[in-house]
């Protein structure tokens, strides 16, 4: 007990010198006019003095005297994402670089000093070039296709069409952000959380709502990198949190045993033709999305070309690493208090959540209604609908999860897995268009 | 492309067509991949190989059995064992992760950033 | 048959809705006020009228709508080079990357959305730096230089006037280009297609032909990277079909039966001090070469030195990956349609052919010069003088093969390597000295 | 010995030739100027003679003509140094990799072609961008807080005192640079030599000393960073050598018997817990220092958390080795010999040895200091302080070995590596001091 | 922040008050580290402790006795009998270096920076 | 150095003089080259030993023996030997090549890019 009245008086000391040391951050330039005029009227003061006074300056430019609240309360937040990346294993690689970022991006400093994130010359505002740029996702989404095995999709096209049902969420949300005033463009930027996609929203957040391009009516479109990103990520992590609920609300009993046939064995020739044909055709259709299809399909030639496995292996290892270490504690620094603490932030969380709920419900109805054409063991079990959000591979794992509980012995993972890659083409596609109609 | 959004005043009302023309596209285009997939592939890996069997009599014992092997090996039965498999290998998992990072962390002990260690790690991956 | 039918019908359908909606690619500009004339006109359309007019504008954006046969033909291109790649294995890790490249840069699209690598801003554009700045090729060398072995070379320095001999390709395909009009640095980034080395063709062509530099005349340089590189590996993957005719043509029987004695064995030490010295000498000589020799001996003193393994490792492995894919995909989108398919091109692709022809005959006619004054076991086999090429190690491969076919027990390899990395070091002294000349 | 004739005929040919051919590298431009007057002239000279003009005119711009002491000087030192990372195994991820750096900067090369590390547009330029603009020094704090195990200061917290101590040798340093007359800045650059942490002294003088800021008097500040670096790295190196003899005159043979009690276990929720702590505590005290410390803490904690395991072994292997191969390098060739070759960098050499003679001294005076109030099994082994000045892990395994020799069974490395590392988190802190009264 | 400079007009001067601070910075925060790790992180962990024990009292079977074990197993001894073990090991280290490089030298001879040499690497990694 | 261009009036002409030149000084760099380590290198690491010898008698037995023993442990024949394994190596590596893949493809079924799945696979590598 003594001890902890030692750490809270240390700690208290610290924070509360302020007012002994006559400093207050607000009043932090007229502080050093004053100290230097009184440097200059006394210069006959001691050596200690001075150095005390040096002590005092230094003081000024430490985190204890800058700290407001919205820093306390973003470290906090941090530190909570680091929690629950370690605790529960939310997407740890994701939750726990970018809670690192946000305690690095909340530090207190004097601007000046090239420490921020958003101050040109800061090694953070070079790091985060990749993430302004846009250059980033691409390069994560290179490391996904050559780890994704599209077979189950290749087996069962038919299931794309729950990947498509899905974007529901993005278009909704789109719309909900419309009626809540954002511009068009910034709408379609926050649309894109409801693709449940980290690096699609990213993308096309730093290509619509930048902080740089000019709107039609003149004015300077908003930042809404940090936002959207950190929404993203936040629900993907909570997917098995979000999901279950809706599945159970949509689904009865007898559709959670639907046992489907398993998927027809697919050929090496099938696999390789499979990210060059589904390359030429979304990007024909949707060429905005060609840095995300491009190198999705890309990547996934590499790994299915049987040639090219040492790059493949990579860029799906090495490389992919590096980008989501430096991606993440930047998008996790983006969001400086003063900068990130808004009332539109607000909305875009409640936005996300919305659209994460209504893509999972687009997905699952979907699968009901197609279920209606067909027929014996054609039918599908409507739980890998709610796969169709993408949040690869959380929520194919949480319908699995969903299926064993309704019956034991009924494992839909590979079924799940169809509509799962499929919502992120789908998704991918729709930030292509998107970025047509507002780029 | 900023024309586009000067095609309506309102931009709800532009946000309805986008909704409406994002979802068609979108469906389209992942309707389209279907049909390639489902129809227009296996015609083409048919016609590719008749083509082949035309043109390359003489290497026809090696090439044609192997890929009908391929075919046929990797069935839906086999299917579902590797996914009953990789269910019960994703729920193992955690316990073997924990174990590997004990012996990893143990061997590591004191192993900070020297050229040297550096070296020794590199002998051992 | 049936199916057939339909996906035919399909696929049409999109290609050929053009007229149906009524648009054509090339009215784009003016189809664009119609439409907006239209809407302002008829405030009471219906909404679905404007969803439809919404898709038929969206349309015009898609690949179906800006295809041209330019697209077509390229994308047909890229098709062949991943066949090439996957089938007979020909260097995959190049052209499987660089034909996935020629796919993306021409996916037709509307300019002004930073889709395409010549669009300030794009992704590919970003991606595309490391190739015009000549960033990439000193990293590959890198690389390059810490999984060479030069033992061969060290314990038969000889073999290494083989690897200059080549370089009669480099510079006689130079004279070739000046014949044909092209401008002194155009014709001398387009003679190292002759060095057989694709890093180094990149590397002075993004010196000398990047599209930037002024010539004395007052025009600006061609941008020829993109044909350079392309024509660079092509005939690179090619060698296995272009060198054998030659070396047949050019040497009997006997000459081919030559064994030649094994190489002595190479201490540690002088592998040591073998990439300090080179890199010396040769920097000496050609230091505009500075940036590839430099870097190719740095990549061989850290495999040599025994004490930065790690290091070597790092650069023979994840980092040749990382840039590898990176050049690759890189280079091939440089081959956009309207900026890759010109009568320079068609050129290009010619005297790159014809190099190859000559750097060849030049290696093995010399080699024959050399056993004039050569006796007893010293003669050499003068297949091994093809080697000289570069290409390494697929034309000491060829040469071997070609070893093999005569005397199923003479294996040339390790000779052949000699002259083999001795190309690469004559290429790369050859880049600097035209890059002393003209840069 | 006809041979050792040969060789040296040969290469003195090609220095001397420069009489020969009447040219002189410092009449360089006049003889250009000569050359063009002649072929005017001329223009019925035969072709040979054309052919002998161009490679006279060539060889003006090999290294053999532009030679200059200084660049042999420099080239000699660069071979040193990979010599003792070879044989002596100091260093060698350092000295090999700066060592080939230094010889890549000091080729002769003519100016304005792209070739050296300070001409704008050259490849070891681009590179040299991380080194500048202090990015490269970031990304080694992540691998290294990725392989650094912080258990035993987190045992032993009060051995976090040694590494503060040893920092008297920052701040020394500092003050000896203002008396030999640099100026403020440059002096704060200079004294973190005494931090014995290469990154460290990268990144302060990058900010500081990198001959772009300007300072109060209107003179720009001298760009310091490639002595600074060298001499650091110099010194880390030479830890072995330095070291051992103050260790034995400031401690008698009692004092070097103390044996330390085992350090309690650490649980790894502790382990957890330290970077996150560690983290806020010292980026709050200096947070100009965040680049550094946030970057080290955010790699132990991936490497601590067990969830990113994956990530921790990236940042420690591949992405340290690829910024390693880069940094050194680039650091080497930044002493290109007209710029390096100064009495500014002769005293950088003084200043950084002393500075390493007081760190250590500061470091083991202190421990000594520390057990005048620590009684019993709980007295310090005043070797370990010492190992205070960072330089991890050479200067923890000299105390090591230094600790063997008193006594061959009392192993020291456990307890040295806590002030070791708590030396650098000391040196960072001080740096984030030193740029915020400087910066 | 160039403000700083000119409070002093001597930089001898400035450069004594910045030794003088800079030195009580580095302690006083390094001190700040310490008392924290040695005083308050075991109060916080044992009132991590606490709060689950009452709050979770349904696992506590698992949950408590697995931090303990963790705790105790690895003590002193443990740790000095590693520290050991590093010390033999990096004293072996050098021979086995050379072994490793001998025989990754004999199998990777001649194989430069062929694409199918890439592949070879690829799969021995 | 665009000066250079300038010295002849005709491209053709100064493509001749560039075609001889940079022969010549490919030739003349790689002679250089040859002559170095054919003539300086062994008498400068024969001189290198003699200094050793001269100056460190003391450790003569270990360090002497063991490059000589370099040097003849490793002779032409069992490079020739090395060579024909080589050259069986990469006859036979093809088939190695797809029966590694397969087992690869197996294990990686369904692995897509979940954080955890990253897990699984830093765990194996
Ligand atoms: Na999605
Ligand atoms: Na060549
Ligand atoms: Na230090």
């Amino acid at each position: 007990m003594k001890k902890i009245i030692l750490i809270f008086g240390v700690l208290s000391l610290l924070i509360f010198a302020r007012p002994i040391l006559g400093l207050n951050s607000n009043a932090l330039n007229d502080k050093t006019t004053t100290t230097l005029l009184q440097t200059h009227e006394e210069p006959e003061e001691t050596f200690i003095s001075e150095a005390l006074g040096g002590i005092e300056q230094f003081y000024e430019y430490t985190g204890f005297a800058n700290a407001q609240a919205g820093h306390i309360i973003m470290i906090i937040i941090g530190i909570i994402f680091i929690y629950l990346g370690i605790k529960f294993d939310y997407e740890p690689l994701l939750l726990i670089p970018i809670g690192t970022g946000v305690i690095l991006g909340n530090i207190p400093f004097v601007a000046g000093n090239q420490t921020g994130i958003y101050e040109a010359g800061s090694v953070m505002n070079y790091l985060y070039f990749g993430v302004v740029k846009g250059i980033y996702p691409p390069l994560i989404f290179l490391g996904i296709g050559a780890m994704t095995d599209f077979s189950s999709l290749i087996a069962n096209p038919k299931l794309m069409l729950l990947g498509a049902a899905s974007q529901i969420g993005v278009f909704g949300t789109f719309l909900g952000a419309l009626y809540l005033g954002f511009a068009l463009p910034e709408a379609g930027a926050i649309g894109i959380i409801g693709g449940a996609d980290g690096p699609t929203a990213i993308f096309l957040s730093s290509k619509l709502a930048n902080g740089i391009n000019i709107l039609a009516d003149g004015t300077t479109v908003k930042n809404l990198i940090g936002p959207i990103a950190i929404a993203a990520y936040s629900y993907m992590a909570l997917v098995p949190v979000i999901q279950p609920p809706i599945m159970r609300l949509l689904t009865n009993k007898k559709e959670r045993l639907i046992r489907m046939k398993p998927p027809r064995a697919v050929s090496k020739k099938e696999k390789m033709i499979f990210p060059v044909a589904a390359l030429l055709l979304t990007t024909f259709i949707s060429p905005s999305a060609l840095p995300l299809l491009g190198m999705l399909f890309f990547g996934n030639l590499l790994k299915e070309s049987g040639r090219t496995e040492r790059l493949a292996e990579t860029a799906r290892t090495k490389l992919i690493d590096i980008v989501t270490i430096l991606l993440g504690v930047t998008v996790g620094a983006s969001t400086q208090a003063d900068i990130f603490i808004t009332k539109d932030s607000m909305l875009i969380f409640g936005l996300g959540a919305i659209s994460f709920v209504i893509a999972t419900m687009g997905g699952l109805l979907f699968a009901k209604f197609m279920n209606l054409f067909l027929k014996g063991d054609d039918k599908l079990n409507p739980l890998i609908g709610a796969a169709g959000v993408s949040a690869v591979p959380d929520s194919a794992r949480v319908v699995h999860a969903e299926g064993l509980k309704a019956d034991p012995r009924n494992y839909l993972l590979m079924h799940a897995m169809a509509p799962n890659v499929a919502g992120v083409i789908g998704s991918a596609i729709a930030a292509g268009i998107i970025l047509s109609f507002l780029g | 492309m900023n024309q586009m959004i000067l095609l309506y005043n309102d931009p709800i009302e532009e946000g309805y067509v986008i909704l409406i023309t994002g979802l068609l596209i979108v469906f389209g285009g992942l309707i389209l991949l279907t049909i390639f997939f489902k129809y227009a592939l296996p015609v083409m890996l048919d016609a590719y190989i008749a083509l082949k069997q035309i043109g390359v009599k003489k290497e026809k014992e090696l090439e044609i059995s192997k890929p009908k092997v391929d075919k046929r090996e990797f069935t839906g039965e086999v299917t579902a064992a590797i996914s009953v498999a990789i269910h019960m290998y994703l729920k193992k998992q955690h316990d073997e992760e924990n174990a590997v990072l004990t012996i990893k962390q143990a061997r590591k002990l004191y192993s900070p950033w020297s050229s040297k260690i550096y070296g020794t790690q590199g002998n051992r991956l």
